[in-house]
């Protein structure tokens, strides 16, 4: 039954690219990014790809995010949209 | 401009649904990819020809060396850009 | 071993690696002394042009060079291939980076005070991501590269005006993001039905599943990305914008090669890719493209007319003549596509140098508005001077190189039957001259009176070399097209057309 | 008839001597006596090259010479043959004469940036003398297109935004004219594979079909919209405000005379008579040019400013030419290729008159000259003898072109054609008249002085007016016009 | 009931990528803060990464390290070449989103606002200068 | 973020952890060769491990640890090193990036397997130099009188 968990995994995938664009403080947008990242790399990690998984977590988890913040730290963290 | 949006988005999923169709199967054994002799040779070869067990990294760093060079300097380029952005004295 | 022979060895290679070294060396330079950085760049950009000439002159004398990077045979490593095409483009994008290198010493002083040595490790890095895309025989290879070109400009163009070049290279960043994301899904789709991803070996591949949908669509996405990317006309909202914004090297760099590699990108992927069999008669990609661009010739030139910023008037008249490239390449019979080559030479040089003359203009008056240009004739003769032959040869008077190509272009046309294109040519020349002559009646004409007390105050000599040269090869090749069309652009057009001379 | 053919640079040097002398012109800047000494040298020079090279085009010989082959079968040439050399003769000469003329106009009226327009002047006389010289149509349309760059700077000179605006209109009209003669160009070369004029028409294109070949001759002669043809003369009156050296080149030598250069050469070494024949073109175009001959004087019947009622009197002049080469029949071809340099010599000393009266009288319009022949004798009788020419009336040159088109309508035996060539004759004298008679014989409204134009400038219009009236009385003068005219003739019908 | 099932394992991985990456696409186009598209621009680029990676997946493979042991033979390795790609492809992601970030901070800083509308207004309005439109009427005054 | 760094168990926590946090870094680089990791995460990390002390002991510390001009070296040397190898590989008669050219080892999947690993060193450097220098420059200036962009004069 190894596919309802890959399944869920896709769906919050979407669920979390969906809040990451709607939500209106940048701030959580970034966090909930953040977890899209970790959830992808989750994801490949089930498809074998190490590596791959390994890069995204600690750059699309990790540094992006810390970036992210970073630059929000700099520039008012409200979106209108 | 949303509405543009949209529509530029329609259709750019609109194709890839329609490519989708033809797609290989995942998980296929027999896609091309899979079945190409340049896989195959990875698979087989590497650990001989390059000495590591991992052969992403065999790639990585021994076939596909040249793209990972470039890599590097994709991130060498964002640092410089970077500073040519945000900061006020020289380096 | 010698010396010697390694390097001829390795020629390909040191394309791409020399400015790529150089560029990360260029920050250690600069440590020891700010000012070595330009004579560090000249020198690299020195080598590259010669390196670049002699592929090319073994290219013509012996044929295709292969180079295997790494020492593995292709599929398995990275190929690069140095045909006619691409040891024409790269020998371009080498000269126009060796002339704009020589022009930034003063610019890039006044310009980005405080920022010389990123500055010229950008610069570096810029030439190293075109040459990279446009040498390379492998398509993966080709998106690093890109990406590193892509990543550069956004910098580059970032640094010119106070916040509109922000926002500018902003914009470009993300149709710039856009566009890659495109090609490398096209990349992506086309690896997963052959399986590799060397052009050469795809191009066997391809033929036995071009009725495979995925296919079409990695074709309909490379040519979406390529679109965005080179500003052809309903895609070119980001153009204007940063070509006007950035800083007046940058400009000239950016606009003189930027858009010709992504010319030689499209034209690569179409028919060493793809094959002309698919692009002209299964797709019709050819057609559309040629309608798409006798769209941009006329929208671009119609723009420009509206323009009175020099720069952005030049960008718009960049659309237009990318369209040229563009139609040229879509007729798809040899004299077009003889021009639409031609067309990639004589653009870099005729933009490159209208875009220093803006600059040199910007630099010793502070004015871009094109209404504001009376006197200038007595201020700087020279530049205008330059100025004139450069944009004679964008409206296509005969004796300059822009003739050339719009005579073949025009021949290409009516061989391929489309006596539309004709009028597009003929009526786009009209729409030049009425956008030049605006400049030329501000700068030689008008306020009479006011101009007996101008002084004569031209730009710096190392501003004043690479315009001149540039507008020298301009003539130079109107009267000796018949070189690099004999050499290199018939036997190109005929191998990338598939026809046995 | 057989031509030989030998290769000579001379037709080059003639060309460059005076784009050399440009750039020296443009050196000696701050120096007015050394640039104007320039410019008389480079006349003088210019004149001589073209005469030397005179004995070989009577002998009945062509000079060529092909500077650089731009592309495969599409050489910058250079081929003297007795119809370019007439056009040559008629440019170089007058050159001397204008610019002699120039230096007294400019310098009485203390004008602003002299450097360029010397300058320019010199680049337009060797375009127009690369149009005479030139092989083939490339060559022709570079110089053509040259031509119109160079003298836009002469049209806009006073720079006053009428004067730009005139100047605009002038380069939208000549660009678009420049542009379609491309186009014929482009089609020609596609469908034969070059573009060298040839005696009897470029070989290939008979094959054309109908259709097309109409079309192409109408692009060819919206392609010589520099003769000012009906619908596109405009550009010609508006180009008035140009300082009148200007003019009186612009509107006897260079430029439209470069128009209907081109038009003959198109007509009758590229089309060639026999097609001309066969397709009937000739009849459509000679009835569109009879309808220029006569509005355009019509229309300079109505102007007040002199200047103005000269251009029109060009417009409807210039059409002669053309209407000549039309006529297809030796003696049509005749009159209209003597047309060219006779009108140059009368209607060069009409202009160079209006100036003088401009620069000493200051009187532009027609209306103020009355009695103005007291004051300035010799250049009123200058402009009568050059009115007398433009009637058509002897001993002044213009009656014997009319003679020779009257001959060669009737051996058409084309009645309208005839009607035409009449009417106009006294349609000139209409316009004509009214300016000599308020100058001779109306009362000036105050007392006026004895006061001619300067020297530099009342001796050009002499001489003109002497020479319209020597080759009114002489024209078979060995060597002089005629000689050449029929040579040229000879070439293109294959023989007398 | 395993018909559709086994549909739906093919290609499910495949529907989801197009749908993250048609949200990212949107959101780059269509957002109007800055920040909200350079969001959408990761989305965008993971989503294809997400599709490399589904290519490169065999059923029943093992990650491409090689085994050594008793089983060897017998097993079936994923396709390490996506994965190299999309290595490389990760970081350049992450370069454009970092210069993207000193964009938009630099950006901030001369318009006080990441609001597209926000700054176009701006840019009309506190630069005259650089705006076609006062540059027009300045020649025409 | 003052709250946070003036917290003593974090600041100690964090002190304690760094060493370690590099020495894994250094692991992953390694260990690339056998087992999921290379150059680049390896560097990724322990860039994480300075920019987490920055984060906590602000970035004017982080700063001591690699100082601008620090900075600038590993950047521009990791990449020095990875095409110097590539040179290395031409000047033994080899093409660019050819291993197995040069005669270091007689097994030339040995050298290849040692070259690499300098290669994913190399990556690593810079890699660890660039993510240090985004976060510094994106982050938050300290100091006042660091302000951005004051009118800049030519020396």
């Amino acid at each position: 039954m190894i596919w309802i968990l890959d399944i869920s995994l896709l769906l919050f995938l979407v669920i979390c690219a969906v809040a990451a664009i709607t939500i209106k403080d940048l701030l959580s947008a970034v966090v909930i990014l953040s977890a899209y990242s970790l959830i992808m790399a989750i994801v490949w990690v089930e498809m074998q790809a190490v590596d791959v998984a390994f890069t995204e977590a600690a750059v699309g988890a990790g540094v992006t995010t810390v970036l992210f913040i970073a630059a929000l730290a700099r520039t008012d963290g409200r979106s209108e949209d | 401009m949303k509405i543009l949006a949209l529509f530029a988005v329609l259709l750019a999923g609109g194709m890839l649904l329609y490519a989708g169709q033809d797609l290989p199967a995942f998980g296929d054994q027999n896609s091309p990819a899979y079945q190409h002799p340049m896989t195959t040779r990875f698979i087989e070869e590497s650990e001989n020809e390059t000495g590591v067990y991992n052969i992403v990294t065999a790639l990585l760093a021994n076939y596909r060396g040249y793209d990972t060079l470039g890599e590097t300097t994709v991130i060498f380029t964002a640092g410089m850009a970077v500073i040519l952005l945000l900061r006020r004295r020289e380096l | 071993m010698t010396g010697f022979e390694i390097i001829i060895n390795n020629l390909p290679v040191l394309t791409v690696v020399i400015p790529l070294i150089a560029g990360f060396l260029t920050t250690i330079t600069g440590w020891i002394d700010r000012r070595l950085c330009w004579y560090w760049v000249m020198l690299t950009m020195f080598v590259v042009v010669l390196i670049t000439s002699s592929n090319l002159l073994t290219v013509i004398n012996s044929g295709t060079i292969y180079y295997h990077l790494g020492g593995w045979m292709p599929p398995f490593g990275i190929e690069y291939v140095i045909d006619l095409l691409n040891g024409f483009v790269c020998l371009i994008i080498a000269f126009i980076g060796l002339m704009v290198a020589i022009y930034s010493k003063e610019s890039v002083k006044k310009e980005l005070p405080g920022k010389t040595i990123p500055f010229y490790s950008i610069f570096l890095l810029l030439i190293t991501g075109l040459m990279g895309m446009t040498i390379t025989g492998d398509i993966f290879n080709f998106y690093v590269f890109l990406e590193i070109s892509s990543l550069t400009a956004y910098a580059l163009i970032a640094m010119g005006d106070r916040g509109d070049g922000l926002v500018a290279s902003f914009n470009y960043l993300i149709m710039g993001t856009v566009a890659a994301s495109f090609i490398l899904l096209g990349i992506g789709y086309l690896y997963a039905v052959t399986g590799t991803l060397n052009m050469a070996d795809m191009q066997n591949i391809l033929p036995d599943i071009y009725g495979s949908k995925v296919v079409l669509a990695a074709l309909a996405f490379f040519m979406a990305g390529f679109s965005i990317k080179i500003g052809l006309f309903p895609l070119h909202a980001w153009l204007p914008d940063a070509y006007t914004h950035a800083p007046s090297t940058a400009s000239a760099l950016i606009a003189g090669l930027m858009t010709k590699v992504g010319a030689y990108a499209m034209i690569r992927f179409m028919f060493s890719v793809f094959t002309p069999a698919f692009v002209i008669d299964m797709t019709r990609t050819a057609e559309i493209l040629t309608w798409a661009a006798a769209l941009a010739i006329i929208m671009g030139s119609v723009f420009a007319i509206a323009q009175s910023d020099i720069k952005r008037m030049l960008a718009y008249s960049s659309i237009s003549q990318i369209g040229y490239i563009l139609l040229g390449v879509g007729l798809v019979n040899v004299i077009g596509m003889q021009g639409g080559l031609l067309h990639i030479l004589n653009h870099a040089f005729m933009k490159c140098a209208l875009f220093l003359v803006a600059g040199a203009i910007f630099y010793r008056t502070g004015i871009r508005n094109i209404y504001q240009f009376q006197g200038l004739g007595k201020k700087m003769p020279v530049t205008t001077l330059v100025f004139l032959i450069a944009a004679l040869s964008m409206i296509g008077v005969p004796g300059t190189v822009g003739f050339t190509s719009k005579w073949y272009l025009a021949l290409g046309s009516i061989e391929a039957g489309q006596w539309i294109f004709v009028l597009v040519i003929l009526a786009s020349s009209l729409l030049n001259v009425a956008y030049f002559w605006r400049i030329f009646d501000n700068i030689w004409f008008g306020n009479p009176h006011e101009k007996e007390h101008i002084k004569r105050d031209e730009a710096p000599l190392t501003m004043l070399v690479p315009m001149v040269i540039l507008a020298f090869l301009c003539i130079f090749f109107g009267f000796f097209a018949y070189y690099p069309l004999h050499y290199i652009l018939e036997p190109l057009s005929n191998t990338l057309l598939g026809i046995m001379p | 008839m057989v031509t030989e053919t030998i290769e000579l640079i001379t037709p080059v040097l003639a060309v460059l001597v005076s784009l050399v002398a440009s750039v020296l012109i443009l050196a000696s800047d701050k120096y007015p006596n050394i640039r104007e000494g320039w410019t008389f040298l480079a006349a003088f020079t210019k004149f001589g090259l073209v005469m030397s090279m005179l004995p070989l085009i009577l002998d009945g010989k062509i000079i060529t010479y092909t500077i650089v082959e731009m592309l495969p079968n599409l050489p910058i040439a250079f081929k003297v043959d007795a119809f370019g050399m007439l056009f040559a003769i008629v440019a170089s000469f007058l050159w001397i004469i204008v610019s002699s003329y120039s230096v007294g106009y400019m310098r009485s009226l203390k004008e602003h940036a002299q450097t360029r327009y010397y300058f320019c002047f010199a680049i337009a006389l060797s375009s127009a003398l690369g149009i005479a010289f030139s092989a083939n149509l490339i060559t022709l349309f570079l110089f053509y297109e040259l031509l119109t760059i160079s003298t836009y700077p002469l049209v806009a000179h006073i720079e006053t935004p009428a004067a730009i605006s005139a100047g605009r209109k002038y380069l939208t009209y000549l660009m678009i004219a420049g542009v379609s003669l491309l186009f014929g160009t482009l089609v020609v070369y596609h469908y034969t594979g070059t573009t060298e004029f040839a005696f009897g028409g470029i070989a290939g294109l008979e094959l054309l079909p109908k259709t097309m070949l109409t079309i192409l001759f109408v692009v060819f002669m919206i392609g010589c919209a520099k003769a000012a043809f009906m619908p596109l003369h405009a550009w010609l009156p508006a180009a008035m405000i140009a300082p009148t050296p200007v003019s009186a080149l612009l509107h006897a030598v260079a430029v439209v005379k470069a128009g209907v250069f081109t038009a003959v050469r198109i007509i009758l070494y590229v089309f060639g008579v026999d097609l001309m024949q066969a397709s009937n073109l000739w009849l459509y175009m000679a009835y569109f040019v009879s309808i220029t001959i006569i509005l355009a004087s019509v229309y300079a019947m109505r102007q007040n400013n002199l200047k103005k009622r000269l251009a029109y009197s060009t417009v409807s002049q210039l059409s002669y030419v053309v209407l000549g080469a039309l006529l297809i029949t030796p003696h049509g071809i005749t009159g209209g290729m003597l047309h060219i340099p006779y009108h140059a010599f009368m209607k060069i000393t009409l202009f160079m008159c209006a100036g003088a009266l401009i620069v000493t009288a200051n009187k532009e319009n027609i209306s103020e000259m009355n009695g103005i022949a007291r004051q300035m004798p010799i250049t009123m009788l200058a402009f009568t003898v050059g009115a007398l020419g433009m009637i058509g009336m002897p001993p002044v040159g213009g009656y014997i072109t009319k003679w020779f088109l009257l001959l060669g309508a009737a051996e058409l035996d084309n009645m309208i054609l005839i009607a035409v060539l009449l009417v106009s004759a006294v349609l000139n004298a209409a316009y004509f008249f009214p300016v000599i008679y308020v100058a001779f014989f109306k009362k000036p409204d105050h007392e006026l002085e004895y006061k001619e134009a300067p020297l530099t400038m009342l001796v050009p219009i002499v001489i003109t007016a002497l020479i319209s009236i020597l080759i009114g009385v002489w024209p078979d003068a060995p060597g002089m016009f005629l000689d050449i005219v029929n040579i040229a003739v000879a070439n293109v019908t294959g023989g007398v | 009931m395993t018909g559709i099932m086994d549909i739906v394992y093919a290609e499910y991985n495949y529907w989801i990528y197009v749908a993250l990456m048609m949200i990212g696409f949107y959101a780059m186009i269509a957002k109007k803060n800055l920040v909200k598209k350079v969001i959408g621009a990761n989305i965008f680029q993971t989503a294809i990464f997400l599709f490399y990676i589904s290519l490169s997946d065999i059923t029943g493979g093992t990650a491409p390290i090689i085994v050594h042991g008793d089983h060897a033979a017998e097993v079936i390795y994923t396709n390490p070449v996506p994965h190299v790609l999309i290595l490389t492809a990760i970081v350049v992601a992450v370069s454009t989103t970092a210069v993207a970030l000193a964009l938009i901070i630099r950006i901030y800083d001369e318009y006080g606002s990441l609001d597209e509308d926000v700054i176009l207004a701006a840019r009309r309005n506190l630069q005259p200068e650089f705006s076609e439109y006062a540059r027009q009427k300045e020649v025409d005054t | 973020m003052s709250g946070i760094q003036e917290s003593i168990i974090i600041r100690t926590v964090v002190r304690i952890m760094v060493p370690f946090i590099a020495l894994f870094a250094l692991y992953v680089i390694i260990h690339g060769a056998s087992g999921p990791g290379g150059g680049f995460q390896g560097g990724v990390i322990f860039g994480a491990a300075i920019i987490l002390y920055a984060m906590i002991y602000g970035i004017e510390d982080g700063k001591k640890i690699i100082s601008d001009k620090v900075n600038r070296i590993l950047s521009s040397t990791g990449l020095v090193l990875y095409a110097g190898t590539g040179l290395l590989c031409m000047v033994f008669g080899g093409k660019f990036l050819q291993y197995n050219a040069v005669p270091l080892f007689p097994n030339p999947a040995e050298t290849a397997a040692i070259l690499m690993d300098v290669v994913e060193v190399g990556i690593g450097i810079t890699v660890l130099a660039v993510m240090v220098s985004l976060f510094f420059d994106i982050s938050p200036p300290e100091t006042e009188d660091d302000e951005m962009f004051p009118e800049e004069v030519e020396q």
